[in-house]
Order: structure tokens, then C-alpha cells, then sequence
């Protein structure tokens, strides 16, 4: 992180922080009897502005195509419980703990974190197929980096 | 270390304000900075100011800003060679102190075996007073049982305090204003003290109910230099947690102010203090001072004396940390014109002062001349309930006090803070602005109860 | 404005606040009897603007009933060329310059505006009826007022 | 005026960062503030902070902050006893200062007799010359004709400069450097004063390529007491355009600046001057300073001396305004430490400093210990192409020049400003805080062409 993020920050969260400010913008659009070509709402610091093109009527989509069906479950992904140095196998050159593929079960071992000295072992939370793994052994992880995906058993 | 015997990475092992002052100090000294942070302090500006930031858990702060393996692997990690504490969380931790000793890793602050002495407010008592600073009539060593507090309470007399050994910052006390009150008190404070600290010891002293809180910012080098930079008085408190805070401490003798800082250099000296630190006293109405505690670490209110000397306190800590002598004696020391501190909580005075925190919708700080505002607050901000509700310092400087204080309601009167379900204390600050006792300086630690008793009567 | 506005809005529920602004703009909205143009209402820290397009009813939603013909041209608003004190007529008791239905003509003057003992007559910059009259007489007003709402004769 | 013989309602004649500076300065000695304003700044940071506010005209400053009957029926409308005219517009103008006494409205600077005289370089000249102050060589009266110019510039040198009677701040000036220059640089000279001023009279100076810009801060009561508050050094500039100001004048001799300041008052006592005022002085690198013009207002770089003395400027302008004599003696200033200003501008220096206004999506400025920023800015405001480009003013203080530098460099890190076609001049400051010949303090007012040269070069 570089000091030159702070950019980032005020669009941190902006569901919860306009909320507020989202619903009396839809409200007042709600109201408008005739198509509106700007709205802006200004609170404090937070300044919101919708704008619609000259002929707003023309952009409207025409019959778009339905949202695919066929979208892929979202994987369920095993973190780092604490910051530290992740292996993924018992020790050098030693065979993996879990490869892509593999199916775990809930509570095996897939990784081993170090931190100070001191070796955690990382177990699956639950069952599933190991879709991907996304460190290389010995990496430096913080708390909460994501380790392993995986297609939980009860979606496959 | 750098060449010039400059650490060249400090870790900041804290969040909120304080983190943001430490790590702009440090990008002012030229050294790096890592921010280590909670999930839930992600976006924070400190996070966002500091060189590099480490995750090092939840929200909860036993499982994040107080882990102390977490935090020494985010050191050994990033380099760091030196580590600030910020004030609360692992700042007086004696234990830490030690951990960072062994890692190899200076501790900004006092050596472990000093924090060890004074946290325990027994010894640090006993200390002070083989060091000839007055105390206030108690109980040197913790209480065995009740039977002893009532002998104690006995010998020392009523109102008193029961004070938990290991606490400090106004938490773990109970006040018996009278004998029948003093079993109550006496299980409370201790259950309160083994529920906060894990160390159910109490003392007693006596309570002082009408008396003015001095404290003195002092500094010690590694080479036997110590001054103090002057005094703050934070007699405007509730619950014993400080509303307002300034300096010089109005509307009292100078030979007393004298000589409570002479007594504050003196006893940092006995304790073999090293770093920055507050040593506070209660002065009585009659011109009694009494020592209180050792508040071994930077303090919220730090602003204040920086203001009046000029001295940047956090960066006067990092360069103590490593090595180097004081660059000032105390007749360099000239505090200048008066200085105010407002702390704005998220907390509703409406409800008893219940933490308010929430998504700040607007936040707009004041600012102008002779302003100063410490946050780490910005518009969208999520303030979490799980950690402080201190949202802003307003510290203002004037030549005297009273124009301190109408600068002062200006710089609150522009303060917007709003979202839903965010109150806070700018309206209720205004008030003890306002109260006659304030403004002549006449008023007491009991200030606030009485505003808040008079709001509840009829 | 005064300074005990803002804090005393601020001090309330900001929710209720700007939910009170934004029902005083849908109430402004929803009583106007022409189409709109522009609307902006600011309270404290809180400022909200709606503007529609120029051509409001050529983007009247599709299916909706034809704008009417018979629909009122926005009005034409002469305003304060200065901050001054406005009065009706020209002198106290006399009749004023213009009344409500009249027809002006282009340069004829409808108010006259003192600003430093300086008397500045306010005229027509175009032909009308004169539909409203905004200000009561010896108003002080500031520049850019609206002093008198016209409708303009090309639009009759 | 109240019984306490302080004003009841000030009316601000200025909009920006000023107007705000002075609205604050009033409620905070308890004076009620009208804010004039165009249409284009209804929603500005002075009209929000305001009592009072009262549109006074469109966007472009001639029909709204130049138009004195618009101010005065304001004035008198919301019953003003005393107009702060800031600085540019009409702070200057002696018949605007005219005008309010002929209304009974105190202007808070000083009496129009001496603006008028002031004003007209040409007079403020031999009025200084008169008091003994040393000036460049020039002609003394406006020069009458082409012929008259080359006559004097064969007895003063080459090279020179030819500046307009009725100009200031930086403009209405054309550098000849040799006699091949003359005649085109005096008719430029000539029409430039003539458009911007109204006045085509000019006349000829001695032009220093590389001297050091030093002006001191004085104030003058209505009751013969005169104080310096020390110099600043300008001598960043671009264009004659100021970008960096700070105090103390760092790497001159203590007593050169001593004479400087005391030629000052001299000077501003000479002059009949009451209330805030700035003589500005060229150093060259011989040591010895000439007198150039005395800024007859507040000024825009003030925060320097405020932080350097704890001297609020705004307020002590409105008190000798209001009659009240000086609370302080020369011997009672004590400036500490080392402050430096940095003027942040929404000008493209990729673009040779043109203007880049726009609406500001993002506007957050720094903060923290001894940083202290100026500014009417929000996020959203549209910057207006009709009025002057600044955006805030960052200045910091520090207890040395180092330090200052370091701290500035952090603050200036921190300001994050952005928007379509926004573009800022922070990058380019950052450039000069990092020059070696800035560092060392060797620099001359050249330094800003240098570095654009160097740009430009292979």
C-alpha cells in the first residue's frame, strides 16, 4: 500500500455509504412525471449525479439477452488463519498436502502456516474438490488471503 | 539502522488516529512504514499513508492489534526494525516490551522491566513515594481480603477509591462514599479488574471528589536526560475518561505548577523512565498535589503540549528509540500561548453517552488558522463498535485561554460529522465550553456529572 | 442563512433531514404545473438538483398520452439586474408600473430598483403578459431575482 | 459597534479562501460576517460559514466583487459597521476606502489618502527615497515619452526593468536587457498597464536577475505604535507570480535582516500607515536591498507570519480598525521556529502554468501535526476560470528549515486533488523543495525559470 491510495478509499464500500443518499435519488426519480436529463444530490461530502443521454428514449435496450443460466457456483475458499508463511506440503520436496483436483474432506490438512517459529496446520472447513490452489509454496501470506478454492461437495 | 543510527521501517501496531500521526511522522523522518490492520481496518488512512500494510486479523481486537505473534511476523516480514505502540492495545505491555527485545526489534517506549513497575500501580506507588512524591492516603499493597480493605478504609477515611493494581486510563474503580458503601464497591472493582485485566488486585485510596487533574508530558533519553515539557490539565472528564484537555493548566499558583512538574522529572528519574510519558497528579482545592499513575506511553492528548513547545513528541519518541540524546534542555523548553483538545466521540450524550458508531455519510473536519484536527476519519468511513469511539481531536492554539476557547466553538460549530445512526459529543463539548465554572477556571472533575445531574433533574 | 441552521439540522437524524429536503424537492417537483427544467434546493450541507432536458415532452415516455397542446410555456422571469430595493411603482401611492394580465412591451419599464439612493428602472427585455408578480413592493432583493414572471408574447 | 467598541457586522468583499479566513476570524471574536457574493459562488465555503449572505452580481468580478455600489447597498442592507476587503479586488482601491467613509462604514485597511499614495509606485517611491529607504536605481516620475525612457536607461544600466505607475503584485512589468530591448519592451509595458490598470504611465528600475524577494509583515494602530513581525522570503516566484513563501528569510545575514525589518517600519511610519501592510525589498547578492512596493492589505502568504508569531493577522487588522491600540510591543514578538507556505494552484505547469479549472471530484487535503491549510475547496466545487487559480494554501511549521522541507514534502504527498481537467501545480512545488539550491538556500528568484529551462532543454 502506497501513499498514493488514498484515492481508493472514498470509493470504499459505496453501497452502504449512499445508501442514504441512493434511496432519495430514486425516490426523486420515482417522482419526475417526464424523463429527466440530470439529477445530482450533494450531502456534506458525498455528491451523487445521474445524467441521461439527449434522447434517453433511444438508448433504452431493445430486447437484450437474458442473464446466462448457466453461471458457475461461486467456490468456497479456504484463507490463512493468521499471517505467516504457507507450504503446501509437510516438508521440502515432500508430496503436496492436496492437489487441484483432489477431493478433501472436512477437517484434513491442506497446508501448514509458519509464523514466529510456530507451525499452524490449515484444515479444509469442509468437504469438496480442490479447483484451484492459489499460492506457491512458501509464500508470505497475511491473515485472510485466500489458499485453496474449492467446489464445496454439496454443489458438485 | 541507517548510517545515520535511524531505524529505517517502524511498524505501527495500532489503528486510528494515533497510527495515521505515527506513520506521518515517520514519512516526515524519511523512514518506512508498515501499517499492520484488522479485516475490518482495511481501508484505513493509515493503511492507505503507510509505505506498506499487513493484514494480521479480524475485527476483534485480542485477535489482531493485540496478537503479538501476528505482529512479530508482520515485522520479521517487512524488516522493521523498530516497532510504535500507539497508546492502549500493547502499548504498556511489559510482555511485549520483552518479546520485542528478543526478536531483536526496539520497542518504542520504555524498557520492559520500567512498564513492569509502573503498570503495577501497588509498586508504582511504593516507588514513587520511596522517591519523596506525595500520595494520596491509601493502601500501599493490594488488599489480601475484605477484612483488610476495611481496615484500610478505616485508617485512611472516607470517600475512597478502589482501584484495580493492574489498571490505569480510568477503568477498574470503584468510589465508597461511605463504610456501608465499601463491600460493594470493593466486589465490583474487583470483578471488574479480573474481567478487564486478568488480575483481580485491588487497592485503596482516597477519593477526592472536587479536584483539578494535572499530568506532565516528560522526556527521557537513553543518556540520563529528562525534562518535562510542561503541564496538561484534563480535569474535564466522565467516568474518569477525558473530554477536554489543555495547557498551561489555568487558574492555579505557578509555584504549585512548578513544582508538580519538578516532582513529574524527579520521579520519571527514580523509575529509570526512558521515552515519552505522562505522569499524572490530582491537586487538591487546598494546593495538595498528589501522584496518581505513570501513563508510560504517548497520549491521546499529546497534541496539546506539542502546540504549545512546538515539540513533536512521536517523532522525539522514534529518535529516543534509537539511541539518540535529547537535542534540548529544559531551559529550551517555552511553552507558548494556551492550547485546547476536544475529543468527539461517537457516542450520544442523549444516551448516556452509548457508542454511536456507523457509516459517516458526511465528515467535513474544521480546519483554518491555529487549528489543528487529528483523525483518521473521511467521508464513507465504516466507525466500528468493536474499537474506540474516538473520532476526531480538535486541538486549537490561541495566546490566552480565552481566546482558546472561542476559537474553540468555532472549530466545533464547523465540525460535520452525520450518518445513520452517528451521534456525537461536539454538542455536549460546547456545553462545558459554555459552563461559567470552565470558562473561570474554577470548575472540578466533577464538572461533567454535574451538567449531566443537572439535565436529568427537573 | 444563519449559523444556527446547519447545527441544528446536523444535530437531527441526518436520515430525517435529507429525507425532509428531498420530499420538499418531490413536493416542488409534483406542484409545478408546467414541465420543469431545473429545480436545485440546498439546506446546510445538503444540495439537490434536478434538471430535465430541453425538449421534455419529445421524451415523454412511449404509450403515455400526446403532450398536450394547450400545455403553458415555461414562464420568463424578469429579474433583479442588481441588489437593490424594488419597488411597483414610481413613486408611493401611485399606481404601479404593471399589473397581473398585463401586456408589456419590450423596454417598458415594470419596477424600478434602488441601490445607494440610485434609482435604476427595471424593464421588459421582451414582449409578454405578465402572469406573476414575484415581490411585494419595497422588497429588497438581491441580484438576479426573480421580480416578475412573464409570459412571453411569442408563445401566446 | 458594540460597548466593548468592537464592530457589530463585518461584510466580507472577497470570495475564496480569504473570504472564509475572515468569516472565521469574526465569529471567533464574536462579530457577525456578511458574505457578498457572484452568482457562480452561491454555494462557496464563505457563503456557508457566513451569517449573512447577499448575491451581488454574475460571475465576472467587475459586475460583482469590483462593484462598489452592489457592496455598499449590501453593506448598508444587512447593517455593516466595517467592510474586510481581503486582498485583490477592491482592497487596494482608494476610493473604494473613500466611499465607505463617506457611508460611515469603517474599511478595514488603511485610510484612502494613504492607498492612493501607496498605490501610485511612482509616488510610493519618492516617498520612501524621502524616508531614507534605499531603492533600485530608476527614474523617479513617470517616464513622458520613449525619448525620456532611453535617456534614463542610458544613466541608470542595463539590464531594466519597466513597470507600470499603477501595477503591483507582479504585473504591468517588462524586463529590457540590453538597449536593443527597450522600445519594444516600454510600449508592452505601456499597453499591459494600460489594459490591466487603466494607467499606461511606467517607469524605469534597475533589473536584478538573481536577487532574494524579502518582505516584513508590519502593523500600525491608529495611535502611532508601528511593530514588525518579521520578514518573509518570496523569492520563489514565477513570472513575479509568488509559488513558496517562508520565514524566517533562511541563509542571509541576521543583521542585514534586522535593518531590513527596521527600514520597514520606518518606512510604514513614514507612510501614515494603519493596519496590516507587507514592504517588499529585493536583496541583491552583495547584500544590499532596495525598497520595492508596500502591499497595502492582507496578504496571501500572512499564515507564514501567523505561524512563526501566533499573531492572528485577520484579527488584529479588525481591532486597529476598530480603534483599538496594539496589545503587544516589538519587544514582544517572538517569532519561533520555521514556516514554510506552498501555494497549491489548479494551473497545468505541463502546460506552462495555464489555468486547468474544472469541478473537483476529489479534494482532500492534508492534515496533522504543524500542517495547517487554507482553503475554500470541497469536493464538487467547480472552479471557476473567472477568478484567480488558488486552490488552498499548505503551510507547516517546523523547529528548522530541514525540517520544514521534510514536513512539507509529507504534506504535499498527502494532497489528493483530481477532476476532469483539474490539474494542480503540487507535482512542480515538490520539485523545488527538492532543489539543491532551494536546500542549501542559494537560490534567487531565477530559480523557478531555471528549472522550467531546464524542462525545456535537452
Amino acid at each position: 500500500m502506497t501513499a498514493a491510495d488514498p484515492d481508493r478509499l472514498l470509493a470504499a464500500d459505496p453501497d452502504r455509504v449512499l445508501a442514504a443518499v441512493c434511496r432519495s435519488m430514486a425516490d426523486l426519480v420515482a417522482v419526475a412525471r417526464s424523463p429527466l436529463r440530470r439529477v445530482s444530490l450533494r450531502v456534506g461530502d458525498i455528491a451523487v449525479e445521474m445524467e441521461w443521454p439527449r434522447e434517453a428514449g433511444r438508448a433504452a435496450p431493445a430486447g437484450g439477452e437474458p442473464p446466462s443460466a448457466a453461471q458457475p457456483e461461486a467456490y468456497h475458499h479456504l484463507c490463512a488463519p493468521m499471517v505467516g508463511t504457507c507450504y503446501l506440503a509437510p516438508e521440502p520436496g515432500a508430496k503436496p498436502f492436496v492437489g487441484e483436483g483432489d477431493l478433501v474432506e472436512a477437517g484434513q490438512q491442506v497446508a501448514i502456516l509458519e509464523a514466529m517459529k510456530l507451525m499452524t496446520p490449515v484444515e479444509a472447513d469442509r468437504a469438496g474438490r480442490v479447483a484451484l490452489i492459489l499460492v506457491s509454496d512458501g509464500t508470505r501470506v497475511e491473515y485472510g488471503t485466500p489458499l485453496i478454492a474449492l467446489i464445496p461437495a454439496d454443489a458438485s | 539502522m541507517t548510517a545515520h543510527g535511524m531505524f529505517r521501517t517502524v511498524l505501527v501496531a495500532n489503528r486510528g488516529e494515533i497510527a495515521l500521526r505515527i506513520v506521518r511522522a515517520c514519512r516526515e523522518m524519511g523512514i518506512r512504514s508498515v501499517a499492520v490492520h484488522s479485516t475490518a481496518d482495511r481501508d484505513s488512512s493509515a493503511v492507505s499513508a503507510a509505505d506498506e500494510a499487513v493484514c494480521i486479523g479480524p475485527e476483534p481486537a485480542r485477535d489482531s492489534y493485540l496478537n503479538i505473534p501476528a505482529i512479530m511476523e508482520a515485522a520479521s516480514r517487512t524488516g522493521a526494525d523498530a516497532i510504535h505502540p500507539g497508546y492502549g492495545f500493547l502499548s504498556e505491555d511489559p510482555d511485549f516490551a520483552e518479546v520485542c527485545d528478543k526478536e531483536g526489534v526496539v520497542f518504542i517506549g520504555p524498557p520492559a522491566s520500567v512498564l513492569a513497575r509502573l503498570g503495577d500501580k501497588s509498586s508504582a506507588r511504593a516507588l514513587m513515594a520511596d522517591a519523596g512524591l506525595p500520595l494520596l492516603p491509601g493502601s500501599m499493597a493490594p488488599l489480601a481480603s475484605m477484612e483488610a480493605a476495611k481496615r484500610a478504609a478505616g485508617r485512611i477515611g472516607y470517600p475512597l477509591m478502589i482501584k484495580a493494581v493492574a489498571g490505569g486510563g480510568g477503568r477498574g474503580m470503584r468510589i465508597a462514599r461511605e463504610p456501608g458503601e465499601l463491600a460493594a464497591a470493593y466486589t465490583e472493582a474487583r470483578g471488574e479488574a479480573q474481567a478487564l485485566f486478568g488480575d483481580g488486585r485491588v487497592y485503596l485510596e482516597r477519593f477526592l471528589p472536587s479536584a483539578r487533574h494535572i499530568e506532565v508530558q516528560i522526556l527521557c533519553d537513553g543518556h540520563g536526560n529528562a525534562v518535562s515539557l510542561g503541564e496538561r490539565d484534563c480535569t474535564v472528564q466522565r467516568r474518569r475518561q477525558k473530554l477536554i484537555e489543555e495547557g498551561p493548566a489555568p487558574g492555579l499558583p505557578s509555584e504549585v505548577l512548578e513544582e508538580i512538574r519538578r516532582a513529574a522529572v524527579h520521579g520519571a528519574r527514580a523509575a529509570g523512565y526512558v521515552g515519552a510519558g505522562t505522569v499524572e497528579f490530582l491537586l487538591a482545592p487546598d494546593g495538595r498535589f498528589s501522584f496518581m499513575e505513570v501513563n508510560a506511553r504517548i497520549q491521546v492528548e499529546h497534541p496539546v503540549t506539542e502546540m504549545l513547545t512546538g515539540v513533536d513528541l512521536v517523532q522525539e519518541q522514534i529518535r529516543i528509540a534509537a539511541g539518540h540524546p535529547l537535542e534540548f534542555g529544559q531551559d529550551q523548553v517555552h511553552p507558548r500561548g494556551a492550547v485546547i483538545e476536544c475529543r468527539v466521540n461517537a457516542e450520544d450524550p442523549a444516551r448516556g453517552f452509548a457508542p454511536a458508531p456507523g457509516v459517516l455519510a458526511c465528515f467535513s473536519p474544521p480546519a483554518g488558522p491555529f487549528v489543528r484536527v487529528d483523525t483518521h476519519a473521511f467521508p464513507g468511513l465504516r466507525v466500528s463498535p468493536a474499537y474506540d469511539p474516538l473520532l476526531a481531536k480538535v486541538i486549537v492554539w490561541a495566546p490566552d485561554r480565552a481566546r482558546a476557547i472561542g476559537r474553540m466553538r468555532r472549530a466545533l460549530a464547523e465540525f460535520r460529522v452525520s450518518g445513520p445512526g452517528v451521534a456525537t459529543t461536539t454538542g455536549f463539548l460546547r456545553r462545558v465550553l459554555d459552563d461559567p465554572s470552565f470558562r473561570d477556571a474554577t470548575h472540578s472533575t466533577s464538572l461533567v456529572d454535574e451538567l449531566l445531574k443537572a439535565d436529568s433533574g427537573d
